[in-house]
C-alpha cells in the first residue's frame, strides 16, 4: 500500500526527493500526523473547558483527565480493569476472525447462503443487542462466558458484512482462473477470494475491534463488576468526570493501539496491491 | 421540539416566566404514579402549567440535562444528584415525596433471611440506583462493608429478574411490583428496604431556573402536593395511572404497586435537611471531598412553606 | 476430412450474452461447426470483436453454450476440466502471487504441486524469459512479461488440449520468436509427455499460418465458420519458411478471408479503398 | 451484480436452462431463499419456546410477538413510535450519507487528511457513545436534535471507516487516467474515486442504515419518551415480554426494508461490476 | 539533425520503480537521451519489459523521472499536462462508464464536453469502427474493442503530443489497417486542427516504419537509445509500400536491431540459433 513510487500526489513535484523518501517518509508521516490530529483536538477540548465553554464537571478536560489516569495508574488501579476488559477483547476477535472472515468468505461465494442468511445478518446487526439482554443472560449468565458472547456478537456481524460485501465482489477474471484450473472449493476461497476480499476483510476486521471493544464496554456497563466500562460506570454516576474520562482515555488509547495493529497487519499483507 | 438551547450551561435559564418544562425521571415504576397522576388528571394544565415527562436512564444523565436546561425539573436518587451539586451544578431540592428506599431483596432458593445474603452476589441496576444506595444504607444497618457482598449491575430489570432466575445473581433488589412478578418464577422476598429512611425520590431543579421561574415552581410543587393527595384518596385512580404509565396492565399487579407505595407517598413532601445531609455525606464519601456543612443552602422549601401555612395541604385531605 | 471420433467436435454452436441493465440478449456465436483431430494445432482469425474470444471460452468450460453441441472427447462440456488449460486474453494474473506462485497456481489446483511439478514451473519461468524475476509481483510486471506468466501458468498443468488466446500479442519479435518454437514443442510432445491439442487465437495471419494444422476463418459477429484451411507445410518449420512463395500466398489468402468480414472500413466508411494490394501489403505488417 | 451469464455456479450443469433463467430466476430466489432463512430461524425459536427450552417470559416467542404485533397494529398504537423512529434514522442517514460520502472519500485520497484523522475516526468507533451521553445531553438536550446527533454519530463512522479504506483502495489505473486527462480534484472524486469505491460506499451505508437504527434506539432507550426503543423499554421493564418482541418483530423489519432498500440501490448503480 | 528548440528534449533520463516488500530500488530507464521535433512521428521500439511503457508514462508525467533532463516545449515535465494524452498499454477503461461515457471522459475532464466535442467523440465512437456500442460497457467489450475505445479516448481530447502504447496490439489486419489511416490523418492535421506529434510503442516493426519518421530501438533494459533511424519513405504512404524492397530492408535492419537486444534466447538458452535470416522471416511476420 505504501511504496508505489509511480503514484506521486498531483501535480509531481520535487520528482527526485519524492522518489527517494517515499517509502519511510510516508510512514512516519501517518503517524506524526495523526499525533497532531490528536493534539489539536484535545487542544480544542481543554481550551473549551478552561474558557467555560462547556462545564468540565460534565465533560472533563484533558488535564483532568490525564491527572486522574495519571493517578490511577500510579495506585495501580487502572491494571485490574484494563486485564480484564483487554481479555474480553482478545478472547472475543479471535472468535470473530476465526469464524467470521471464512463464514463471510462462503456466504459471500454462495448465492444460496446469502439469500438466507442476508436478512437474518441485517437483523443481528441492526437490533441493538441490549433488548436480548435478558434471553443472554438467561443462557450464558453474567460471567466472562456471557461478556464473551457480547463481544463476538458486537465484533461479528461488521466483518461478516464486510467480508459477504467483498466476496461479492470478488473480479470475475480471478474466479474464471480458479474455474479454469479446476481448483477446490477450498483452495479458491483460501487462494482467490481471500486475498481478492483482503481490503475488505481487512476493513471488517478493523471495524470489529471497534465493536469488539464497544462490546467489552457495554457488556461492563450492563452486567459488569469488572473492565473499564465498569470503572466509567461507578465513576460516572459518583459524578467523577475526570476519572469516569481517564478511563475513556486508556479505552481510546487501545483502540488506536488495536486499529494500528490492524493497519500494521493490512501494509504487511496487502503490499501487492497497487493503490494509495 | 427540543426544550431548551444547547450549550448553554447551569446558567442558562429558560425564557424567564415560562410555563412550560420539561420533568425528567429516572426509572419505570409506581414510584412516580404522582407525575402520572399529574398528567392524565390534568392537574399540570389546571394549574397553568404545561409539563412533559421524559424518562432518563440514568441520574448522571439527569444532571446533565438539568445542567443544560433540557429538563427543568428532575426526579432521582438524591445521594447521586448530590454529587452533581457537590460537582459544581447548582442544584436546588424542590420536594420529597417519598423518604424511604422503595425496593425490596428478592431471592430464590434456600436464601431467606438476610443474614445469608453475606457473601453472595446481588444483581441491581446500576451504580447509583436507589436499590444501590438502598444497599449501602443496609450494609451499614448489618455493620458489613461492601466487601461482605458483590454487587453486579445489569442496568434492566428483565436482566435482574433474568439473572436471578438463571442463578447469575442470587439475590436481586428491585421496585414493586416487579418482585411480585419475580414470585410466578419461584422467588420470594427477603426483605425490604422501607425501614430505612432516605431521601430517595428528590425532585431538583438548577438553582438559576428555580429564581427565575418562582411561579412556574410554586405551580408545580402546588400540583405535586394536590396528585399526592389524590394518590391516597383515589386509589382507582392511581391504578389506572399506574397501569398507564408503567406498562402494567396486569391489575393485580398495579393493586400490589399501589398497596406498597400508598403509605409511603408523603403528604406534605417537604424535603427534610437530615436525610438531604445523609445524601450529601454519602456522596461526598464516595466522591472523597467534605461533605458541605450546611445543605440548606441547596433546599427550596418556600413554595411548600407557603401552601402549608395558607392551610391547602390540610384542605386537600378535608372531606 | 473429418476423423469419426474427434478430439473436439463443434456443431451448430450458439453463444449468447446477456447485457446492459435491462439483460438484452446477443448472440457472440452463432450456427459454428468444426471438428478437431487429437493431436491437431488449430489457429483461429477473424475480425475484433468477432466472438473467437467467447468461443474459447466456452470450449474452457467457463460459459454454458445456449445451442448446438459442443464435445470434447464424445462428452458434452459441462465445465471446465483438468484436460483443457486457457491462456487469457487479459493477463488475469492474480496480484498478491509473485510470477512463480501464479504459475504454480495451476499445479496446486490439480494437487499436483510435488518436486517435479516446481521444477517444471522454474523451467517454465526461464523458458519465458523471466529467469531471476520468480519473486516479482504482478504490478512489477510488464505488459508483455504478464502475458508470458500467464502463458506459463497455462502449460504449467501439462494439459491435453491447449486453448491460447492471443498470447502473444504484446510481445516483440524475438521473444514472441522463442514462444512459438517453445509452444511448438511443448505441442509436439516432445519426450515423455503425450501429444497435445491446440487451439490458438490470433490476429497475426502469418503467425497462425507458421504454427497450424489448419487455420478457421470466422465471420464477423456473431461468429460462424467462413473457412477452414489446411496448411500444409512439412514441420518441423523454420522461420526462414516465412519468406517462401507459398506461405505468402497462403497468408494473403487467408489475410482476404479475414478483411472481407472485417466490420470497419466497410459499410461505415464506403468510400475507402480495400485492394487486394492493400490485404497482402498488411497481410505481411 | 446479477446479470452474468458467463458465470454460472461451477460445474456448469443445464446450461440453456441457466442461461435464460440466469435474470430474473436469481432475484426471485434471494427473496424467497431470505424467507426460508427467517422462517427457519422462527420456528426453532417457536420450539425451543414450546418445549421449554427457554422460558418464554424471557424470550417471547415467535407466536406471542406476533399476536402482540397484531394487536398493536389492531389499536393502532403501533404507528406514532414507528413514524418517530423512522423520522429519528431518515434525517440521521440523510446527514450520515450527504457528509459521510464526500468526506471518506476526501480522508481516503489523501494522505495527509487520513493521517490526522485516522485515530480520531477509531477512537470515535470504538468508544461507545453511550459513555459520552452526559455529554451529549449537556450540549445537545433530550429532544430530536440530541436524538439525531446520537443517529448520526452511531451511523457515520461505519461509512467513514469503509468509504476511506474503498477510497485507499481504487485501482491505481483509474487514477492514472484521470491524471493523465488532467480532471480537476473534484471530477475525480465524483467521476472516478466514487464510483470506483462504490462497493466500499454501498457496504458502508448498508452498515450505516443499520447502526443509524441501533442509534436511534439506543436513543430512545436512554432519553425517550418516544419510538419503538421506548416502547421496548417500557415494556421489558414491565415484562410483557410478547410486546417488547412485537416491537423488536418491527425494529427487525425495518432493518430488513431498510437493508434491502441498500441492496436494491446497489444492484441498480453496481449494474457494471463484474461479480457474483 | 536536432532542431534548436525540440517539442521533447530527453536528456540522460533516468526512471527507476520501487518494488517488492523491501522496496528495492531499480531502473528500467537509464542514460536515454534523444529529440522530438514538433510534428514528428516516432515510433519506439524495444524488447519486451526494456523500459518503453515506463518512459512513456514519465513523458505522460504520471511518474516523476529520477535522474537527467525531461523537456517539453523547454520546460521540464513535472506532471500531466492538457497538451499531451496517453493510450495505455492496458485499456484502463472505467467499468462504470460506457463507451461514449469512457471517451468523452478526457473533454469533460478539461471542461470542453460541449456539442462539439459531443459531436467529435460520436465521430470517434464511428471511427473506431463501434458505431451502434455506444452504450456498451466495458465488460461487455472484446479485448479488440476495449484498445479502441482507449484510443479514441486518448484522440478525443485532441492533443498536441500523443502518447501510444501498443494500442494495435489486439486488432485484426483490416482494423489495425483502418486505425493506422485514421491515427495518421489525425496526426497530419487535417483541416482546421494544428499538426501534432507522436510518440508510438509497437512490437511490430513493419508498422513502426510504415507509420513514423522516426524509429527508435531501445536496448535491453534498463533502456538507452541504441538507434535512431530516419524513415524517408515518401508521404502519404500506402499499404502497397510495404511490399518495396527499402521498407523491407529498412524492416529488417530494425528487428535485427532489436534481436541483438532481447534478452530471451540468447544467455538463457544459448544453444539456440539466431541466424540473420530468421529475423527476416520474423521481420515479415
Ligand atoms: N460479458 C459480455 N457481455 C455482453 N457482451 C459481451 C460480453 N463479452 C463479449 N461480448 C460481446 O460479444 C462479442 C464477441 O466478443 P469476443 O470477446 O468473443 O470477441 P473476440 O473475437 O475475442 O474479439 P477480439 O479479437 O477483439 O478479442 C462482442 O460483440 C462483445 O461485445
Ligand atoms: N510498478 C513497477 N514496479 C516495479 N517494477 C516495475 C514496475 N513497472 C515496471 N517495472 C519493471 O520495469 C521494467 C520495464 O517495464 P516496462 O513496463 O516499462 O516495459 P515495456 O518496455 O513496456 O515492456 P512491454 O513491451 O512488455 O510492455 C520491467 O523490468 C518491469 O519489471
Ligand atoms: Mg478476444
Ligand atoms: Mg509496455
Amino acid at each position: 500500500m505504501t511504496t508505489q513510487v509511480s503514484q506521486p500526489a498531483s501535480p509531481v513535484t520535487g520528482p527526485l526527493e519524492r522518489a527517494v523518501n517515499a517509502r519511510k517518509g510516508k510512514k512516519l508521516t501517518t503517524g506524526r500526523l495523526g499525533v497532531i490530529g490528536l493534539v489539536v483536538v484535545l487542544g480544542a477540548w481543554q481550551v473549551t473547558a478552561s474558557a467555560g465553554w462547556v462545564d468540565a464537571s460534565f465533560a472533563s478536560s484533558p488535564v483532568g483527565a490525564v491527572k486522574a489516569l495519571a493517578h490511577m495508574i500510579g495506585t495501580g488501579e487502572l491494571w485490574p480493569p484494563l486485564l480484564s476488559t483487554l481479555e474480553s477483547v482478545a478472547y472475543g476477535m479471535i472468535i470473530t476472525v476465526v469464524v467470521g472472515i471464512p463464514l463471510g468468505l462462503l456466504i459471500g461465494r454462495s448465492n444460496t447462503l446469502y439469500g438466507l442468511t442476508e436478512p437474518l445478518v441485517s437483523i443481528m446487526y441492526s437490533v441493538p443487542f441490549v433488548v436480548f439482554l435478558p434471553i443472554i443472560i438467561f443462557w450464558f449468565g453474567i460471567g466472562a462466558e456471557a461478556r464473551l458472547v457480547i463481544v463476538v456478537w458486537s465484533a461479528i456481524f461488521p466483518l461478516l458484512i464486510n467480508v459477504i460485501a467483498g466476496a461479492r465482489n470478488v473480479d470475475m477474471h480471478y474466479l474464471q482462473v480458479a474455474k479454469v484450473f479446476c481448483a477446490p472449493r477450498l483452495l479458491t476461497l483460501r487462494s482467490v477470494t481471500f486475498p481478492a476480499t483482503l481490503p475488505f476483510v481487512l476493513t471488517g476486521v478493523r471495524q470489529s475491534v471497534g465493536r469488539a471493544l464497544v462490546g467489552a464496554i457495554v457488556a461492563e456497563l450492563f452486567m459488569g463488576n469488572a473492565g473499564l466500562g465498569y470503572v466509567v460506570q461507578t465513576e460516572t454516576s459518583a459524578f467523577k468526570m475526570d476519572d469516569a474520562m481517564a478511563a475513556i482515555v486508556v479505552i481510546a488509547v487501545l483502540a488506536i493501539v488495536l486499529t494500528r495493529s490492524v493497519a500494521w497487519i493490512e501494509r504487511r499483507f496487502t503490499f501487492w496491491s497497487s493503490s494509495v | 421540539g427540543k426544550p431548551a438551547a444547547a450549550g448553554g450551561g447551569g446558567d442558562a435559564p429558560a425564557a424567564a416566566g415560562s410555563m412550560s418544562l420539561t420533568v425528567g425521571y429516572t426509572a419505570i415504576g409506581a414510584a412516580y404514579s404522582d407525575l402520572y397522576v399529574c398528567e392524565d388528571q390534568g392537574v399540570f394544565t389546571k394549574n397553568g402549567l404545561d409539563v412533559k415527562l421524559t424518562l432518563l436512564n440514568s441520574s448522571s444523565q439527569l444532571l446533565a440535562a438539568l445542567a443544560s436546561n433540557s429538563v427543568q425539573i428532575g426526579a432521582g436518587v438524591a445521594a447521586t444528584t448530590a454529587a452533581g451539586a457537590l460537582g459544581g451544578v447548582d442544584l436546588r431540592y424542590l420536594a420529597l415525596p417519598i423518604s424511604n428506599f422503595y425496593v425490596e431483596m428478592w431471592g430464590m432458593g434456600d436464601i431467606t433471611s438476610p443474614e445469608q445474603v453475606k457473601g453472595k452476589k446481588i444483581g441491581l441496576s446500576s451504580p447509583g440506583s436507589l436499590g444501590d444506595t438502598a444497599v449501602d444504607a443496609w450494609l451499614k444497618d448489618q455493620g458489613w462493608t461492601d466487601k461482605d457482598v458483590q454487587k453486579t449491575f445489569l442496568k434492566s430489570t428483565p436482566a435482574e429478574v433474568t439473572a436471578l432466575q438463571s442463578g447469575a445473581v442470587d439475590v436481586i433488589v428491585t421496585q414493586p411490583p416487579t418482585g411480585t412478578t419475580t414470585r410466578n418464577f419461584g422467588a420470594h422476598k427477603i426483605t425490604d428496604f422501607t425501614k430505612y429512611p432516605a431521601a430517595a425520590n428528590a425532585y431538583t431543579a438548577t438553582a438559576s431556573w428555580t429564581q427565575a421561574n418562582g411561579p412556574a415552581v410554586e405551580a408545580f410543587v402546588k400540583s405535586e402536593v394536590e396528585c399526592l393527595s389524590m394518590l391516597h384518596k383515589d386509589k382507582a385512580t392511581a391504578i389506572d395511572s399506574i397501569r398507564k404509565h408503567s406498562g402494567t396492565d396486569d391489575p393485580e399487579l398495579a393493586d400490589a404497586a399501589y398497596t406498597f407505595f400508598e403509605p409511603l407517598w408523603a403528604k406534605d413532601p417537604k424535603v427534610e435537611p437530615t436525610l438531604l445531609a445523609a445524601a450529601f455525606a454519602q456522596a461526598a464519601a464516595e466522591k472523597g471531598t467534605d461533605a458541605p456543612a450546611d445543605v440548606t443552602t441547596y433546599i427550596d422549601n418556600g413554595p411548600l412553606q407557603s401552601l402549608r401555612a395558607d392551610g391547602y395541604i390540610d384542605s386537600l385531605y378535608k372531606s | 476430412m473429418t476423423p469419426p471420433h474427434p478430439k473436439l467436435r463443434v456443431r451448430d454452436v450458439e453463444i449468447g450474452h446477456r447485457s446492459g441493465r435491462k439483460g438484452t440478449y446477443a448472440h457472440a456465436v452463432d450456427g459454428l461447426s468444426f471438428d478437431v483431430a487429437a493431436n491437431e494445432f488449430i489457429a483461429v482469425v477473424g475480425p475484433s470483436g468477432c466472438g473467437k474470444t467467447t468461443f474459447l471460452t466456452a470450449v474452457a468450460g467457463l460459459i454454458p453454450i445456449s445451442g448446438g453441441t459442443l464435445e470434447l472427447d464424445d462428452r458434452r462440456i459441462d465445465g471446465p476440466g483438468r484436460d483443457r488449460s486457457l491462456v487469457f486474453q487479459q493477463a488475469s494474473l492474480f496480484p498478491w502471487r509473485n510470477v512463480v506462485q501464479n504459475i504454480e497456481f495451476g499445479l496446486k489446483a490439480h494437487g499436483r504441486l510435488d518436486a517435479a511439478g516446481r521444477a517444471r514451473v522454474a523451467e517454465l519461468v526461464e523458458l519465458v524469459g523471466l529467469g531471476g524475476k520468480g519473486d516479482k509481483y504482478p504490478r512489477e510486471l510488464s505488459g508483455g512479461m504478464s502475458q508470458r506468466v500467464n502463458l506459463a501458468r497455462a502449460l504449467a498443468t501439462d494439459p491435453e488440449l491447449i486453448l491460447l488466446d492471443e498470447p502473444f500479442a504484446a510481445l516483440d519479435a524475438q521473444t514472441r520468436e522463442v514462444m512459438q518454437e517453445e509452444l511448438t514443442r511443448i505441442w509436439q510432445a516432445d519426450g515423455v509427455q503425450a501429444g497435445k491439442t491446440a487451439m490458438f487465437i490470433t490476429h497475426d495471419v502469418p503467425e497462425a499460418v507458421f504454427l497450424a494444422d489448419r487455420v478457421l476463418v470466422l465471420s464477423r459477429g456473431p461468429a460462424h465458420l467462413v473457412a477452414d484451411i489446411h496448411i500444409d507445410l512439412p514441420r518441423p518449420r523454420t522461420p526462414s519458411m516465412k519468406r517462401t512463395p507459398e506461405f505468402l500466398a497462403m497468408s494473403d489468402r487467408i489475410v482476404d478471408l479475414v478483411m472481407a468480414q472485417s466490420q470497419i472500413g466497410k459499410q461505415d466508411q464506403p468510400g475507402r479503398r480495400v485492394t487486394s494490394d492493400d490485404h497482402a501489403g498488411v497481410a505481411a505488417g
